[in-house]
């Protein structure tokens, strides 16, 4: 599986370490691989705790040391997998955005919904399975296309 | 031949397959949990489709998922390899009501032999012979009492639905029958949520001798000769080996037949094992098993034929890849199941390794989905990799054995290494001397079941 | 048999045998540099020396070091491998100085063969059909010139020291002979330290097919079938198999005879190799090898036969371990050496595996050190693995190839897989039509040499 | 995917070193790894460096936590590999501490030495090889006994 291996929990290991060791900066490289987090310095001791660095860096790029992407590209949408507002699929099958052939799509970006609101339509052993809103929002991004098939946890839309 | 395989598996059994697929130029598809997303059978197939999270019945065991994965992927064929759904008849009638050929024998024949009463009947019918005991399940205590009374003490009673060792009950005397019969049939009703239970003679130290049958659509059905899978804790095997050491060519010629008559009266289409139990010179009828098997690769390395792309073949309407006279058994071969257990307690032991390094040389061949730095999951069982050795003659298996296990470098997992190593350095299992209680009795400090 | 043998190599070589030091119960103790203290041949022996820093020359070619690991170590005897001091016929002569036994062909015929005309003379006179041309070293230009007026053009000039390709030069008119001369003198003196030349006739478009010899000090004397090792380039061995395609049963027993003469005749002892090229129907000798050879896996493969276990049981002053009229060539095998090099240009690429995952199955085997998070380090040779298939036939060997090739993970260093693949797809690899210099002028876009 | 092999109680082990010591950077590479850590920079004097805790920590091995040996394990002589004051083993062979059976040895422990002095003799090939001091000092270790084996690049004294 060729995606970028991102350790969460071992960044924030590491963010804690530094934390508590008062590091300012720490980078590891093995091989191919490399990390580099940073922490604001402190002039003194006591300090209150810095925002964690970048828990979910941008994948296929070395973790960023800056702050997390607030605009992320939308031509990679496993960058939001962990988003909030992400929408995954709850089953393998076909994915259909409409009630019916020609019938308006459920949602288009910019439109509100609410949570319990219907999205898309997966169809799976002949069944019709509604995929709703897990909360209320603007849709932000929507990643798929009518008649397509999904995975089960694929990433379908977001809700902001 | 066909187009596309979505393998319903995972692991090193799903490796195996795709391995046979490949070498006939068949796609394949991979289908995985969300916890397996990294796992070699879903890096190496053409395609891979996640199915569902890392609990197996929401994945592996998952019927809609699984043929709406092989509808997405326009596979023409699913192999369910073993364990999962690869014995449950009523999953191979789904795939097939859905245009996709499984491959596997007929759900019939699944069903009928998936029903150990029922089976002990057919075979019987069949002219194989099966341990003295009931001809069908047992309706109350009083059948049992008068069954006891015709085939006398010890005997066993078993669950119908059964498998494992869950809800078996060995019974010595009289007195004890009351008390087993209700614990059998209480630990089926839990184990499998059927309480139907039957009684038969117990061997007190018979071998477990299973015979390899492989039967297609154009009239050859044949066996391509026994393993010895005696060594066992708890029902779970451990060593296999083929030939076994405790039969001679005139008896393997004779049980062989009569299963190859009565497999080809049955209209058997596949792979399948006819497990029976050989004891004080005779051969009993326990069980038939409709899929490939754990152990089959002790019995390539003794005939030189791929028994997974003979199934498939078989699958796709083909005969058999060579003369079903043509076949020959030679040398020895050994198989050794390493799992992530604790090698004194056999408690699984899940973690990663950190460094991993399979033995190798003339006659080794490791079946294993496991690399450096790969985990075993709490969520799927425990099996590291399967270790087999071929030599030219038993002695030389012994020690080739010997020495890949020694070989094996597995850093930062608790593993089986350390007993196999203690029974191939056992005096007899070095002779071949041993029986389906012996790992127990000798190496495991534990009383018979 | 031998105690404790002391392994003066490193890598897969090393590891090979001391599979099978360990196979016969033989201790064994390891011998590596300082950038090999984590290597595998190191963990797996039972005792290990550090003998010196990472360059060759300071440690694997470190005589006195090596000689006195064994004797701080206790080892009665000492194997090679190959490479390194397999073919040094000082260093088997100081081995058995020190009452250690040298684990090859006694030291007279590793210098005989050693010397490459003197080779040529001595199979010559036993009757092994050599290429037409010079008797002995060729003392000038005047020589050469009278020779080519003998044997023709095109012709091809070698160092008597050479091998590998160096100080060889090919001749195609009367006008280049000068040229060639002094060209192929300055590299044999820059390359052996030596510009002793001699030349033949050119063969254009030969295989090299090479016998197997194994004979031990019982009187038996047997050549154990041919490998076709043609596909080539810089005279680098990149593929073999056995047996070859391109000759017959009438052919390969013909040849095979005369071999098998010639060597007893000399009375050589333990395992060697005689290259042949075959070109036209006729055989022709190049050179022996007098130890085990890279490629001698797909000889074990298809005889079922333990290379290394022989040459320690021949070195042991035991017969072989079977009947020399009882082998049988079974199958076909094929193997593919697989380096840490760019597969387009073939320049080496040291690195890192940081995911490793070795092919496995029916059939395949692979000779390797490797392992996930090792390292093909810049101070030795590149080969990660040797991958070695067996089937039925030509064809399931083929299938079991390209299917055990694709199924090769390797994840963080260059290796030649992509090159190998090139070759298993294309046509006349497929249908066993190929020369020596196939593979450059196919698939390597270079001219011939 | 294998993890990022992070060696945390290593991370930990070289904060402390750099806060013990006031460092303001540590880096280090073995090979294809490396490792940088910065601390924010205090307003306080350099302090001398510490030797390195071993810098080639044993693969498949925790390093081990707790301070930079300062007083290091006589049991654990790899410990001590990198010591400017090793004396390490130029060859395979067998180790003598003295000219003859019997003799005094050549060196004991608190003896002073001076650079070139004979510390013991190494018999490889049946020739004496001398062990000679690399620079003076006092003998703080000697980690090998009379007759016996040694590998090359075995650590035989330490010279403070």
């Amino acid at each position: 599986m060729p995606n970028f291996p991102v350790d969460e929990p071992l960044l924030r290991r590491l963010a804690e370490l530094m934390n508590e060791t008062d590091l300012a900066e720490l980078e590891l490289t093995f091989g191919r691989r490399s990390v580099r987090l940073a922490r604001g310095v402190r002039p003194s001791a006591p300090a209150p705790l810095d925002p964690l660095p970048d828990p979910d860096p941008v994948p296929g790029e070395p973790a960023a040391p800056g702050p997390a992407p607030s605009s992320p590209d939308p031509d990679r949408p496993e960058e939001f997998a962990n988003h909030l507002g992400a929408v995954t699929s709850p089953m393998v099958g076909t994915l259909y955005v409409a009630a019916a052939q020609g019938a308006e799509p459920f949602i288009k970006v910019g439109d509100e919904v609410g949570e319990g609101d219907q999205l898309f339509i997966i169809e799976a052993m002949k069944t019709m399975n509604a995929v709703l809103a897990h909360r209320g929002g603007t849709v932000a991004q929507i990643f798929v296309e009518n008649a397509t098939p999904v995975e089960f946890g694929a990433l379908l839309a977001i809700i902001e | 031949m066909f187009r596309k395989v979505l393998i319903a598996n995972r692991g090193e059994g799903a490796l195996r397959v795709l391995r046979a697929c490949h070498d006939l130029e068949i796609r394949t598809v991979a289908i995985h949990s969300t916890a397996d997303a990294d796992a070699m059978h879903v890096r190496l197939a053409d395609e891979s489709v996640c199915i569902g999270p890392a609990d197996v019945q929401s994945s592996y065991l998952n019927v809609p998922a699984i043929i709406t994965a092989a509808h997405v992927s326009g596979a023409d064929a699913l192999h369910p390899g073993y364990g999962f759904l690869s014995e449950n008849a009523d999953f191979a009638q789904i795939v097939a009501l859905h245009d996709i050929t499984f491959i596997g024998p007929k759900a019939e024949h699944i069903s009928v032999m998936g029903d150990k009463v029922e089976a002990r009947r057919r075979m019987r019918a069949l002219g194989v012979p099966v341990v003295p005991g009931a001809e069908g399940a047992l309706s109350s205590l009083e059948e049992l009492r008068a069954l006891a009374g015709e085939i006398g003490f010890p005997l066993i009673v078993k669950a119908a639905a059964g498998g494992g060792g869950r809800g078996m009950k060995v019974v010595e005397t009289e007195g004890d029958l009351e008390g087993a019969w209700q614990l059998a049939r209480a630990e089926a009703l839990a184990g499998f949520g059927d309480d139907t239970v039957y009684a038969e003679r117990y061997l007190a130290t018979p071998r477990h001798v299973e015979f390899q049958i492989l039967a297609d659509a154009h009239g050859n059905v044949m066996q391509l000769g026994e393993r010895d899978c005696s060594v066992q804790r708890r029902h779970q095997k451990m060593v296999e080996e083929a030939p076994s050491p405790a039969i001679d060519a005139d008896a393997r010629r004779r049980v062989g037949d009569t299963i190859v008559a009565a497999v080809r009266e049955l209209g058997y289409l596949g792979l399948g094992t006819v497990e029976m139990l050989y004891d004080d010179g005779e051969f009993y009828f326990i069980e038939m098993n409709t899929r490939l098997q754990v152990e089959h690769p002790v019995t390539e390395m003794v005939t030189g034929i791929d028994l997974v792309c003979e199934q498939l073949r078989v699958a796709a309407g083909e005969p058999v890849s060579f003369a079903p006279d043509a076949f020959a058994v030679t040398g020895h071969a050994i198989e050794c199941r390493i799992t992530a257990e604790d090698p004194e307690t056999l408690t699984p032991q899940p973690g990663r390794a950190e460094v991993y390094h399979a033995p190798s040389g003339p006659g080794v061949r490791v079946d294993s989905a496991m690399f450096g730095g790969s985990e075993v999951s709490p969520h799927y069982d425990s099996l590291i990799a399967k270790l087999i050795v071929h030599g030219r003659d038993r002695d030389e298996a012994l020690r080739r054995l010997r020495r890949a296990l020694r070989e094996y470098a597995i850093d930062g997992l608790a593993n089986t290494i350390p007993l196999h190593q203690r029974i191939l350095e056992h005096p007899d299992f070095a002779a071949g001397e041993y029986d389906v209680h012996w790992l127990e009795r000798e190496l495991m400090g534990r009383e018979n079941p």
